[in-house]
Formats: C-alpha cells, structure tokens, sequence
C-alpha cells in the first residue's frame, strides 16, 4: 500500500492521459512564487500541501492566491505545517479553475467479486464515505477483455453527461483503467472530477500502488508511505511491524496469530504498542533483527507467542534468548513467553533459564505480560 | 474425495528444489500424500526427498499422473506456475507464495475458474484431511482424524484451533487454509458446500479475520444454506483502521471490514462465536453434545 | 429450438438506426422473426420500424426480454457491442459487420464461449429459419420450409444456392451463413452437431471456399459423427496463391487452404461434392430420393 | 494484409525490443557507400534489396561486402533491380555477423483452434514450408492471460538452448508476442534467428499486419503492399478487387458468388484476369466506380454475376448501364450479364434494351463470355 502524493498521483494521470490543470511543484516559498511570478502557474491559483492525509481544505493546508505576494504568503502559512502528524515539505501550485459541477470516479478493487469495480458519482467534491450507497454507480470490470466502451458509456449516461463530455469521460475512464493495471494500483481516484468550460479536469488525484508489486515497479522505490521511521526500516527488513498506541509489543508467528494475541491482551486491560509478525520464518538471523526492531521500539513489556508447527520451538528459544543478549541495557524490556507446539517443554526451559517468564497458556501469559507492563511503569 | 483431496490426490510441487519446497515435500510424505512429482525448470531429471523432478508440469502430469499441485515459486513467477499448472490439466492448486500482487492474481483466479482449476490460496497453508492426503503446510501434528470441518483465512492461528480441538479429544475432518490475501481462489462461501455435502463433517469452525466481507458473506451463507452447527473465531478485534495487520487482506479500509461486523453477522446467522481462540474447542463440544442429543 | 433459433427467438437489432439496421430490422420482421428492441447508444426512446430502441442492449433486454442480438455496428466498435451483448445474457448473435479485425474477433470469440453465448459470424448473412425466425440478412425470397439444413462460409452464393434448392420443389429447415473471416463464431463442425440432432432436418448442404481447414475439419466430422447424407459445394478452385479472394479469409497461404484438399476431404468423408453450385438441387434431391429408398 | 519491407520489420522489432544486427536503409549507392565509411553499418557487411518476394539470396539480391568499395558496388548491382516484378528502391546494410545456428520462430494466427500460435524451429535459415512437421514446435496462445513464461521456456528446451541463450530466446518472444498484439499483426516471423557470439539476433524480419486494423496504425497508411496499381486504386475506394493471368473480368456480388463465377468460367474454357466483389452495395456510384476500374483493367470480355436478394435487379441493372455510358469507347468490352433475383425479368429487359447479352442461366452466359473473349481476340 504506497499512497503516492497528489503531485506524483496526477504524473501518473498525465502519463495516462487524464486532463489536468496546469501546475507545479514548489519546495520551497522562493520556488512558489517564482512559479506564479514565470506564468508557469497561471493566477489566480491554489496552493496545497502535499501531505498524505485528507480533509487539508479544512485543515487549512490549501489556500488560494490571486496576485504573486497572495502565492508567496499561502506557501509561508502551509510549508512545514504540521498537517495530522506530518510535516509538509512539499506544496502543489495549479491554476484555480471555475467549475459547473463535481463529479467521482475511482477504479479500486472488489474482494468479494474478485474484479476491479469502477465507482462514479455525480456527488464528488466529499469523501466518497459520505454519499449515499443509492448515489454511486457499481460496475465490476472483468480484467479479460477489460473496461468496456459500453460500461464506459453506462457511466456516462449514469452521471447525466453526454456529447463531448460524455466522449471526454469515456477517454478518462478508459485512461484511469489503464493506469490500475500498468501502475498495479489498488486505487485511483479522481475527486472531484471537475466539468469546465473546456471539459472535464482532474482536481485531485489519489493513487494507492501495491506493495507486493513493486519488483515491476522500481520507480516507486523511493515514496516514503505514511509509515513511521520504525515501520519503515521494517518494511526494508520485510518484516510485518505496525505501531499501535499502546506500550506493550507483541511478538507472534502469523499474522492471524498476532491478531488475535492482540486481542487478548487488550482483553486483559492491556495497551498493545507493536504489532510484529515473524512470519514462518526460523531463520535466526530474521529472529535476531526483530528482536532489535522491537527494542527500538521501546515497548513496556513484550509479548512473545509461538505455536511451533514444522519449526522447533526450542530452536525458536535459542535464537530468541541470542537476540537477547544483543539488546542494549537500557533498552531491555520484561519478555513473557507463550510457546507451544513442536518441542515445547525444551523451549520453555531454554527460555526459564535466560529469566523469561514462560508459561504454555495464552490465558495466564497475556495476564502476566499486562502485570508486566504495569509493573515497569 | 470428500474435501477436495483424497487418498487419490497425486501432488506436484512446483518448486520443489527450493528451502520450503522441499521441507514441506518430506512433511507431505509424512503426512501420507502422493507426492508423485516435483517441478523446478532446468532441475529435470534430478530427485528431491525420492520424489522425481521435471522441468515442466505438464511432463510431470503425463508421467506421474500428478492430479494437484502445491506451489512455493516465489511471487514474481507464481502467476506462471499457476497457469502452467491450470493448462496442464491440473485440478486443484495451493499456492502457498505470499505477496503475489492482486493484479496477477486476479487473472490466475480467473483463468483458473474458466478452466476448471480450484486454486486455494495464494499465502496459505492449504488443505488437510487427516488419514487422507495434505496439499500445503500445516504442520502434521496438529491433526487426528475426526469429523470437525474448519476453514480458515490464518496460518497459525489455525495450527493453533486445530491443535485445541485435538487437545480436546476431538479430530478433524478437513482443514482449508484460505490466505490472508484480497483475492483467494476459494473463499468461505466457496469452501462451504463441500462440508456441507461431505458425510464425514458433523461441524464447521471458521476462522476469520478483519478487511473485506467474506465472513459475512459466509454468514450470509450459513443462514440460508448450511445445515451443520458453526463455530467462528474472528481475530484482530483491537485493529485499528487503516493499517494492514500482517496479512495484505487484513484491513479495515473507510470503515468497512471491522471485527464487530464480522461477529454480528456470524451470531445473527447462528454461529457460537468464540471470543479467545482457546474457547473454540469447547464451544465446539458443546455443540456436538447438542447436536447429539437431538 | 431446432436449431439455435425459433418462434421464441427474440432478437434486440444492435446497430438499429443505421441503413443496414433498419432495412434488415424491416426484412427479418417480414420474415416472421420477433424483433423486440433495438439499440443505438444517444438513441434510446424513439422508434425503428416500429421497434422501441434503447441506448444500452441490457435496458433492452431489461424492457423486452431479447435473448438473440443482429449486430450492425460498423467494425471499430463491434466488438464493443458483442461484449456489451454477452454481459447483459444474450445468448446467440449474429455479427453481420464486416471488416473487424481478427486480434478484436479472439477476444470477442473466446469472451462469448466463456460466458456462453454463441456469436454468428462476423462478416456473415446470419441464421434463417423458415416459418420460425431470421437473425441475419439472408434475403426472405429465398426461402420455403422443408428439410434441407444448409451451412455456408459465403453469403450470395448462398442465397443463389438456396434459392436453387426452392426453385427445385424443396425446402430448408434451417441456413447458416457462417461468414467469411479467419476467425467465425462458429464453424462447420460447430454447426453440424445442430442439424445432426435436428429432427426436421434430412440432408445437410455445406457450401464452403478456399483458405483455412474448415472443410477438412468438417469432413472429418461428418465421417465419424454425422449420419444424415451431406452434399457440397466448394467455391474457389480457380484461386491462385497468396491472393485474398473478397473475403479475408479465403486464402490460400503456403499451399495450405486449396479448394482441390477440401473437395478430396469431403469426398472422402462420403459427401457428394457438385462441380458448379447449380448442381447442388439435383444432387440434393438425389441423396434424398436415395435415402427415402433404404 | 499489409507486409512490410524488412526494415520496416526490423522497426517494429526494435521497438519491442528484439535484437538486430546494427544497419541502416540506403536509397542511393552514395548513400549506401557512407553508410558503411561512416562507420554507421560496420565492416563486413551485407547489402540486401528491400523487396517482398522470397528468395532474395538465390536471385542475387542479397550481396556481401568487406570494403566500402565493395559496398558500393553491390548496392549499384542491387539497386534498380527488377526482382520478380518489383523494382528494388531501397536496400538494407547491416553488419555481418558469425553465428552458429539458425532457429526460426514465428507467430500468427491458427484459424482451426481461434489461437495465436507459436511456431519454433532449430531448422532456420531455409523456408519454413520445407521444413518437416515433426521438426516444428507449435504452441497455442490463449490472449488471455497472454504468452505464458512457461510456453516460453518450453520453446526454449524444444530449441536444445539453455542458460543465457534460454533467457534471451524467453525475452526475444515475449517481445514478439507483445508486437503480434500491439501492432495487430498477422504474422511476425524472424527466420533466421541466429545464435551469434553475443546471443540471438534477428537477421531477417517478416512482419504482416492486417489491413482491417489500419483504423488503429494511422502510421502504415504509406505502405505499398505487393499490390497492382489498380489493387491498390481499389484498396482504396474499398472495392474487393484481384488481378489475375487471364482476360475475362468478374463483376459479383459477394465473394463466394464471385470465386464460383471464376470457377465456372475456368470450367468452360475461359481464362478469368479480374475478380471484382461489388459486395453488398447497390449504390449507384459504387457500381460505377467499379466498373470503370473493370474497364482499365482493359479485360477482352467481362461477366456480370448478379443475384439479387435484397437489393432489386432492375435497380442494379439500371445503374450499370449508366456506368457502361462512361467509359471511354477505346476502353468498351462486350458484356454478358447473368441476373438473378428480385425483379429479375426487368432487370434483363434493362440490359437487353442497352446491348447486353443478358441470360438467367450461369452455365449459358458463362459460355457466352467465353465465346466473346475469343471473338474479341
């Protein structure tokens, strides 16, 4: 899930061919303005901050200027806003355009069909969460032959648009579904799609790439997500690392595992911090650096649950007890152990021996870890 | 066949030459599958755990027989494993590769289908019928033969309930790993008829998770069309939105894909759901003692 | 249902405002077929002929229960229509545009046989039944009922062929023209197990011309699976290499697709072949009178 | 069907990303002489004439030159060549290179199975039609999903080749598939495909697209095919239209009708020189266009095959008369006409009145276009 920034969303518009409004980036409130001052944004224009997150016009991340110094003012007030936990560093000028209507479309995927679904609404310029369900047209599109002229002409006559803007969506749709597969995108959104006077334009442009394809797509190497610098470095390391609010980590094999670990600390009146799925891997080396990942993450009390299926649990102890003597002393933290499987009692012991509290119930484990962590506070 | 596999089940693996090919070769052998063949291209001719290796899956079907395969080639070329698997006449396939991306899945699902192909997974353990034949992962000792179904969208978590039931003096059925992928090749609603028609099933347990519908779309199945008493656990009740939790299906995207809604739909529709995955096994106790005494 | 089509046959004109669409939209209702709807997408709610049209063939289909589609649309949209045909459940169309590429008539073949409906065609004059229904533009004079099937890869030479057959003092059960491209919905052996099971059909006339193997599939299908007597005419022994005769599919490229291998074939099969298309009535009643004797 | 020259091929090719030997087009000996003391087409080099006919080293259109003399001259004995009725105007100049096997691989469509199909060899380098079946791999394509990686190492192992070569043979037809599709083609074929030092390299290029795609290629507009002049006249005003050795010209309407009429007439001793398919129209001034292009084609005699379904004989029959009135008398030929269909008798009436020996019967009027071919001798 790489959510690319408007400004690198509307590139990938522009290679597809979906119209946009002239625009640029600025880095900096000397570029902003030069940008409008050299004609290369036309005035009056919008400034909005390239952050991540939704709802900016509210928050007040995107601001309009009709004369140069109105620019250079909207770029001082937004660049290095702290806009919802991020920093802005980067800020899309582009030509404010007058518009009759706002329309929606995106392309993203429909799990329970197993098809792409194409998603338009004559109600853009919201979040497409608060529209009515009766309010969105629906049209599953099947990868073989792909999006059709005739669903492409449904869609039009869905949203009331005919004769050139009629043929100007069906270009776009047909771009837009062009772009979820050469960009292996979970999601392209257009809101609003804006009707002009010479047509129908882009305003806003949201791509979400996959992950899981970017050995097709080095280009995207380089988009920091909005994953935090320790969720960062884990996905460089592949390890499945999400930070939670809480302060107890939780280490576990599988990710159905670790949820439902989660589950039952929280259950227990405890604060999960860290998500961190080793996967089925037995290497330990993987073992050693999530381990150090973890401590990084400077969780209360860990939360340690194995179930040794093909792997050994007190292989999964050995590595274990390594890794943590390669962890800092500052940095330690209280570990409960829950292992079960292959070899349990050898693990349990192995683990009882380095000082961990090891213990076969995930009941009684998930109570002693939320003990922990209220006892080093 | 019962469950999709049976003593019948002839497996390839397509992948046979590597690390986990080879480990969960020797565990499928262990478990009493026919591991007839293995595939690596180039590897033709060689053998792995006395199994014979060929370079292509159709050589591998003309030769052995193979009727099923179990794919570990990693994600870049897993969408070809598979469509070579689907064109060489093979009828059901686990592919166990994780971080396949949905875009190549969606044409292996749908070629698969058009074809005739019953793909389970991708990132998943597989299937397992105790006594009978393993086409994937689950580690062998978690399973006795007995007559509880479970279908399931984990791993672990999985080996984890299986294992419960078996400490509980219970056995298993079939196991059906789905993955924790967006798009699987067999959902619940998919898995379902065939315990539903299977005799050697009394019950069904599944195993879910929070992002997309298939759990209440499951349900939605349970209430019309499933006769056997369910039991459900559903996992990651304390994820937030917005974060994938380990597996690239597990999400809550704008609101949709919670726990809560899960379980709602799965209770409405007469499932027991478990609250921990360690009351599974006794709320499937429960429930065949009440099965039994009607 | 005799063959594919019938009184029920209720056919949505794709294409219907165009000169082509509302001449043969008038032809085939004076034939007797049941044209229901019509389709030509900014052109929903007038009338054609008296036929309501509609701007999708699903709203079509929706309003008028059409089950069979003629399609009119000139080539660098056909295959748009057809797909637009397929996904709103028609079930047979005939594709009378010319000219469409054949990489579009791949998808639109095997998109069609996916979801189950039988395409005509293209570049084709369509299916005739007479005193049941026409979808297509074989001309109405031509015809008479009786009991001689014709299947045709030509279109005039058709109609001068079953005209022949009228003139004669018989009649057809049902004529397929199934056109003159490379790639054809449906083909000679895709047709004749129709007229095999065919009650009112006694004899089957294949007219068929130069390029492709068509004809030597067909008579290796009715050598070991047609039982009724075929008679056929072969356009084309005139031809010279690598030239597209009129249609793009009648070539013959690298010796292959001679009129002299189909003419051997079909004689081996034992089909009774005529040298000229005004021989086919006689040797049409011949086989008839022959089979009446056994 | 459209074949382009093979440089042209080579285009394509590159542009999907085949390897070729390095080359470049020449149009004069001046040309060709720079190409190779420029350095652009290295030394020893080979000089072929860009024509569509096979055959082109047997016919001396293919020469070798290891100086740029000696590249001089073969262009100047290439050039202007008249090779099976096409004048060379262009030639291709491009390295000589060593190789050690010659594969031939190709693609196009299998009209039985409604696939593409690829066709490999290790029997390259002589025409595919000689090469025995048993020593051709074919392998259907489904377009969807595409050529699978799997069809593509298969050709490979079929081929004997492995490592490096393997991997660049798999990428050669993934390319070749790509063009196939992107370029609607009907065939593309490279044979020989050869094993050189540094891997494969296509040496020739064989590239047919088709001519109902051209809506999609605006870019081979410009191509003359192997066409007469008058084909390519009536390629152009869309007239299905065959030159042929003989001397009757064939106006039909339908292809079938029109071959059979060919047929019919070849059956009675006559000697057809124009096919011409006047198709489904009963436009007036579509019927004249095709009959004055009959009459350039100066035929000793022509037969007209009308069967009138829709469309009415007297209608048809009038506009041709009027189309009789315009061509010029030194270019009048007699005409026998067979009519058939709705209004048939006055159809004939029609000619009859105009001169025309007008007949219901193919076998009579066949004969009589024969007999006045020969009287007009």
């Amino acid at each position: 899930m790489v959510k690319l920034a408007e400004w690198r969303g509307k590139e990938v518009f522009r290679k597809y061919g979906v119209p946009l409004p002239r625009g640029a980036v600025a880095r900096s409130v000397d570029e902003a303005e030069s940008l409008v001052r050299s004609g290369r944004v036309p005035l009056p224009c919008v400034v909005k901050a390239q952050v991540l997150a939704g709802g900016r016009g509210k928050g007040g991340a995107v601001r309009f200027a009709s004369t140069p110094e109105e620019a250079r003012s909207a770029a001082t007030a937004i660049l290095g806003l702290d806009f919802k936990g991020e920093k802005v560093r980067e800020l899309l000028l582009e030509e404010k355009l007058a518009f009759t209507r706002e329309l929606y479309v995106s392309i993203t995927l429909d799990r329970a069909r197993r098809l792409p679904v194409l998603m338009t609404s004559g109600r853009g310029g919201v979040e497409i969460e608060s529209v009515p369900d009766a309010e969105i047209d629906r049209q599953p599109i099947d990868p073989f032959p792909g999006l059709a002229g005739y669903e492409r002409r449904r869609a039009a006559h869905a949203l009331g648009l005919s004769g050139d803007t009629a043929r100007s969506l069906d270009r776009i749709l047909d771009a837009l579904w062009r772009a979820f597969q050469g960009e292996d995108a979970e999601l392209v959104e257009v809101n609003p799609l804006a009707l002009v006077d010479g047509g129908l334009v882009a305003l806003d442009a949201k791509v979400i790439v996959e992950d899981d394809a970017a050995f097709r797509h080095p280009e995207y190497a380089d988009i920091r997500d909005d994953r935090t610098p320790l969720e960062e470095i884990a996905r460089e390391k592949e390890i499945a690392f999400v930070q939670l609010d809480g302060n107890i980590g939780v280490i576990a094999n599988g990710a159905g595992l670790t949820m439902a670990t989660l589950d039952v600390l929280k259950e227990f009146g405890g604060d999960p911090g860290v998500f961190l799925d080793l996967g089925g891997t037995d290497d330990p080396k993987k073992v050693t650096e999530a381990f150090l990942l973890m401590a990084q993450a400077k969780p209360r009390a860990v939360f340690l649950n194995i179930f040794g299926g093909v792997t050994r649990c007190d292989t999964v102890a050995t590595g274990l007890v390594q890794a943590m003597g390669q962890v800092a002393p500052e940095d330690r933290f209280p570990l409960v152990a829950r292992i079960r499987g292959n070899n349990e009692k050898e693990g349990i012991e192995i683990l009882r021996a380095a000082g961990v509290v090891a213990v076969p119930s995930l009941k009684e484990s998930a109570q002693a870890t939320v003990a922990a962590a209220r006892g080093a506070t | 066949m019962t469950v999709l596999v049976d003593r019948d089940t002839r497996v390839v693996v397509q992948g046979i030459t590597g690390h986990q090919g080879t480990t969960h070769t020797r565990q499928m052998k262990a478990f009493g599958t026919q591991v007839v063949a293995g595939v690596t291209p180039g590897r033709g001719g060689s053998e792995v755990e006395g199994v014979p290796v060929f370079d292509s899956v159709q050589e591998a079907v003309d030769r052995t027989g193979a009727n099923a395969s179990c794919i570990f080639v990693p994600a870049p070329w897993a969408k070809d494993a598979l469509l070579e698997a689907v064109d060489a006449g093979i009828r059901l396939s686990t592919v166990v590769t994780e971080h396949i991306p949905f875009h190549d899945m969606l044409v292996m699902y749908h070629y698969a289908k058009a074809k005739g192909t019953r793909i389970i997974g991708p990132n998943c353990p597989g299937i397992a019928s105790p006594g009978k034949s393993k086409v994937g992962i689950i580690p062998n000792v978690v399973f006795r033969p007995g007559r509880v179904g479970i279908i399931s969208r984990s791993g672990t978590l999985t080996y984890e309930i299986v294992n419960g039931i078996k400490e509980h003096g219970l056995g298993q059925s079939t196991c059906i790993g789905l993955g924790g992928d967006p798009v699987v090749g067999t959902s619940f609603v998919d898995a379902l008829p065939f315990f539903e028609n299977d005799p050697e099933t009394d019950l069904v347990v599944l195993v879910g998770e929070i992002g997309g519908t298939a759990e209440e779309d499951a349900a939605e199945y349970v209430k019309h069309h499933f006769s056997k008493p369910v039991v459900a656990y559903i996992a990651g009740r304390s994820a937030p939105e917005g974060k994938r939790m380990g597996h690239a299906g597990a999400i809550i995207t704008r609101g949709k894909g919670t726990a809560e809604s899960k379980v709602a739909a799965l209770e409405q529709a007469g499932a027991r759901v478990a609250r921990f995955p360690y009351d599974v096994p006794d709320l499937v106790a429960d429930a065949l003692a009440q099965r039994g005494r009607r």
